[in-house]
C-alpha cells in the first residue's frame, strides 16, 4: 500500500514528528511504500539542520534524513510555512525538499492512504 | 486525473492559532486540483466563520473575507455542526457565508464517505 | 493573584483549573479565552457566577479580532494592552495558566 | 474509518468529539491519549462502553512511556507501530482528531 | 541576593509534549541560584510523576529519574492536587517520590504567597 | 515598574508571541521598563532571521528586533532550547542573544513581575 504522511508540529516541542517518524519505519518494515512525508505549518522546522538535540536524546531531524537516504522517502517542505518560519535552503537538511502545498493534495490523490500528525 | 473526496475539518479558533489561515490555503489548492472539496466547521471551528471579525487591534491579517471568496473557487460545500453552534449560542445569521447545519448522525455518515480527512 | 487564561474553556481545561483555585484573586481572560465571556456560551454561567463576586477582565482586542466584542456578558469588564499592563503592576503577582 | 486520537481526555475536547461522531468506525488512542483507557480514571468509564461496541486499540510504546502499560481497562486492545499501520491500512479511511 | 518564591506548575503529561522536561531544567537552574522553589503537579501534570516510565518504544529519553534527584539540589518542596490525582485514579504509591498531596484550598494559599509562578 | 517577559512559542503558529509584544509596547507606552525577553521553548523561533511572512501580514521577528532598538529591551534566546530547534549566531535575528537559564531566573529574581505567554 501507498501511504502519504503530513507532519504538522516542529521536532521535540511536540511528539507528533516522533510518533510520524515510527509510523513510516513500520509502514516500510510491513512493505509499505511511504511515497512523500509533507511538512506543514511548524511541522516544516523539522528541516532545520541546525538543530543540535543533547547527545543523550534523539536526533529528529537527523532521522528523517536517513529515512530519505536509505529509504527514497520524499520529505517535502511547504514554502509558504516555511518562509514564514525561516526554512530556507541555507538551512534545510539532506533529504529535505522545499516545495508547494500542491504536493500534499498530489500525495492526497496518489497515496492509498494519507495520515495526518500533529498537534 | 482522479477525484477523490478530501475533507476538511476545522475545530480550532482564528487567531489564537495558525491552524484556521494555514488550513483555509490547503482548501483553495485541493479545490485548484478539482478535488471533490467539503469543509466541516465544529468544536471552536465555528468560530472561524463568525462575522464581524476586526483584527487591527491585534495586527493579524484579517483572514475571514477569504471563506466568503470560497464560491468563487467552487467550494460550496460548507457543513456546520449544530450542537457546536449551540454550545456558542451561534446561529446562521452570525455566520460570514451560508451553510449548511448538520446533526451528529449526519456528520457520522458525511465523514465515512470520505477519501481523505484532515483536521485542523 | 492575576490569572490569565488564554485558551477556550470548550477546547481545554485551564478556565476550569483555575476557576478552583481563584480564591480572592483576578481573573483576566486573553486570546481564544475570551469567547467564554460571550452571552448564551456554554461557560458563560460560571463566569457570571465569579463576575459577581472577582474582577473578571476580557481583553478587547482579542475580542474584536474574533468579532464578539458586542456580545459580552454583564459584570466582565473590558480591558486594552495597557489595562493588562496595568492589573499585572496593581495584583502582587500573576499566573499563565498555559 | 479509523480514529486517531492522540490528546489528553482531560486536558482537551477531541476524544468527546471523536466519541459522538464513531458510528461504526474504530478509535486508536495515541501520546496523551492513551490514559483515558487506565484503570479508574475519569474517561475509562465511557471508553469501556465503546469498547463493548466497537473496536478501540492503544499504542503499546505510548503506554509504556507513560508508565500505564499495565493498567489498561478490559476491552481494549494493544497494538506497536506495525499494529497502527495494519489499521490504516485495514481501515478505507481515517481521521487523526487534531 | 535576593530570595524569592518561585513556583513551577505543572499540568502537562510528560512525551507528548517537551514542557515537563524543560521545565525541569528551569527548575535546576532555579534552585542553582538559591530560591526558594515550590513544584506544584496539577492536572495531568500528576503523571510526570508516574513510577514505571519505559521510553524506549518511542525513543524518548527517559527523564523521569530527575525527579528523584530533585532532593539533592535541596528542591523539596513537591505539592500534588488532590483532585487531580483522583481522577487519575493514582495514589502516592504510583508516584516516584514522595509528595505532600494538598487540597485546593491549600494550593490556592500557596498560590498567593508566591513571588513568580512559572506554568508549563 | 521593571517586566520580564518569557515567550513559550514561535512565531505564527500561536498568539502567545504577538500578545507579548503587545503587551511590552503597551508596558514602555505606560512608563514602564521591560527588562528583558526570555525566549524559551519553541519561543526560541522567534529569533530567526530567516522568516519571510506574507506582504500583508505582521513580521513578529523584526517587530522584536525594532522593539530591541528603540527600546533597549534585552531579547535572550536560551541556548539549550535554542540548539534542540537549530538556532544559531548563524540564523540569529538582530537585538537577540543566546545565553542560558540563567538568565531567566535572573529577570525573575530582578524585575517586579515575571509575565509568561505560551499555548
Amino acid at each position: 500500500m501507498k501511504f502519504g504522511i503530513m507532519v504538522n508540529e516542529g521536532p521535540y516541542q511536540h511528539q507528533a514528528s516522533d510518533t510520524a517518524y515510527q509510523f513510516c519505519r513500520a509502514a516500510i518494515a510491513r512493505g509499505h511504500t511511504v511515497q512523500r512525508v509533507f511538512f506543514y505549518h511548524d511541522g516544516v522546522n523539522n528541516a532545520s539542520r541546525l538543530t543540535e538535540p543533547p547527545q543523550d536524546d534523539r536526533n529528529v531531524v537527523q532521522r528523517w534524513s536517513k529515512l530519505a537516504e536509505e529509504h527514497g522517502v520524499d520529505l517535502v517542505v511547504c514554502v509558504a510555512a516555511a518562509l514564514r518560519r525561516g526554512i530556507k535552503d541555507e538551512n534545510l537538511a539532506p533529504g529535505f525538499r522545499i516545495s508547494g502545498l500542491g504536493q500534499l493534495v498530489e500525495v492526497g490523490i496518489q497515496a492509498d492512504r494519507l495520515v495526518v500528525f500533529g498537534d | 486525473m482522479t477525484t477523490k473526496k478530501f475533507m476538511f475539518v476545522n475545530r480550532k479558533a482564528p487567531y489564537g492559532t495558525v491552524y484556521a489561515l494555514e488550513s483555509l490555503e490547503v482548501v483553495l489548492i485541493t479545490a485548484a486540483f478539482d478535488q471533490d472539496v467539503s469543509l466541516v466547521f465544529m468544536d471552536d471551528g465555528v468560530y472561524q466563520l463568525k462575522k464581524g471579525q476586526q483584527t487591527k487591534g491585534i495586527e493579524h491579517k484579517n483572514f475571514s473575507p477569504t471563506y466568503r471568496a470560497l464560491e468563487g473557487y467552487d467550494i460550496e460545500k460548507l457543513y456546520v455542526d449544530r450542537e457546536s453552534m449551540t454550545a456558542r449560542s451561534l446561529t446562521e445569521d452570525d455566520l460570514l457565508v451560508p451553510v449548511t447545519v448538520l446533526s451528529r448522525d449526519q456528520l457520522t455518515s458525511l465523514f465515512e464517505e470520505q477519501d481523505v480527512v484532515l483536521s485542523f | 493573584m492575576l490569572h490569565i487564561i488564554n485558551k477556550s474553556s470548550l477546547e481545554r481545561g485551564s478556565l476550569d483549573s483555575c476557576l478552583e483555585l481563584i480564591g480572592t484573586g483576578t481573573l483576566l481572560l486573553i486570546e481564544d479565552a475570551v469567547y467564554a465571556a460571550t452571552r448564551g456560551h456554554a461557560s458563560s454561567g460560571k463566569l457570571s457566577e465569579i463576575a459577581a463576586k472577582r474582577n473578571v477582565f476580557v481583553l478587547v482586542p482579542d475580542c474584536e479580532a474574533r468579532g464578539v466584542a458586542d456580545r459580552l456578558i454583564e459584570g466582565v469588564k473590558a480591558v486594552d494592552y495597557g489595562g493588562f499592563v496595568d492589573l499585572v503592576a496593581e495584583n502582587p503577582n500573576c499566573h499563565s495558566w498555559l
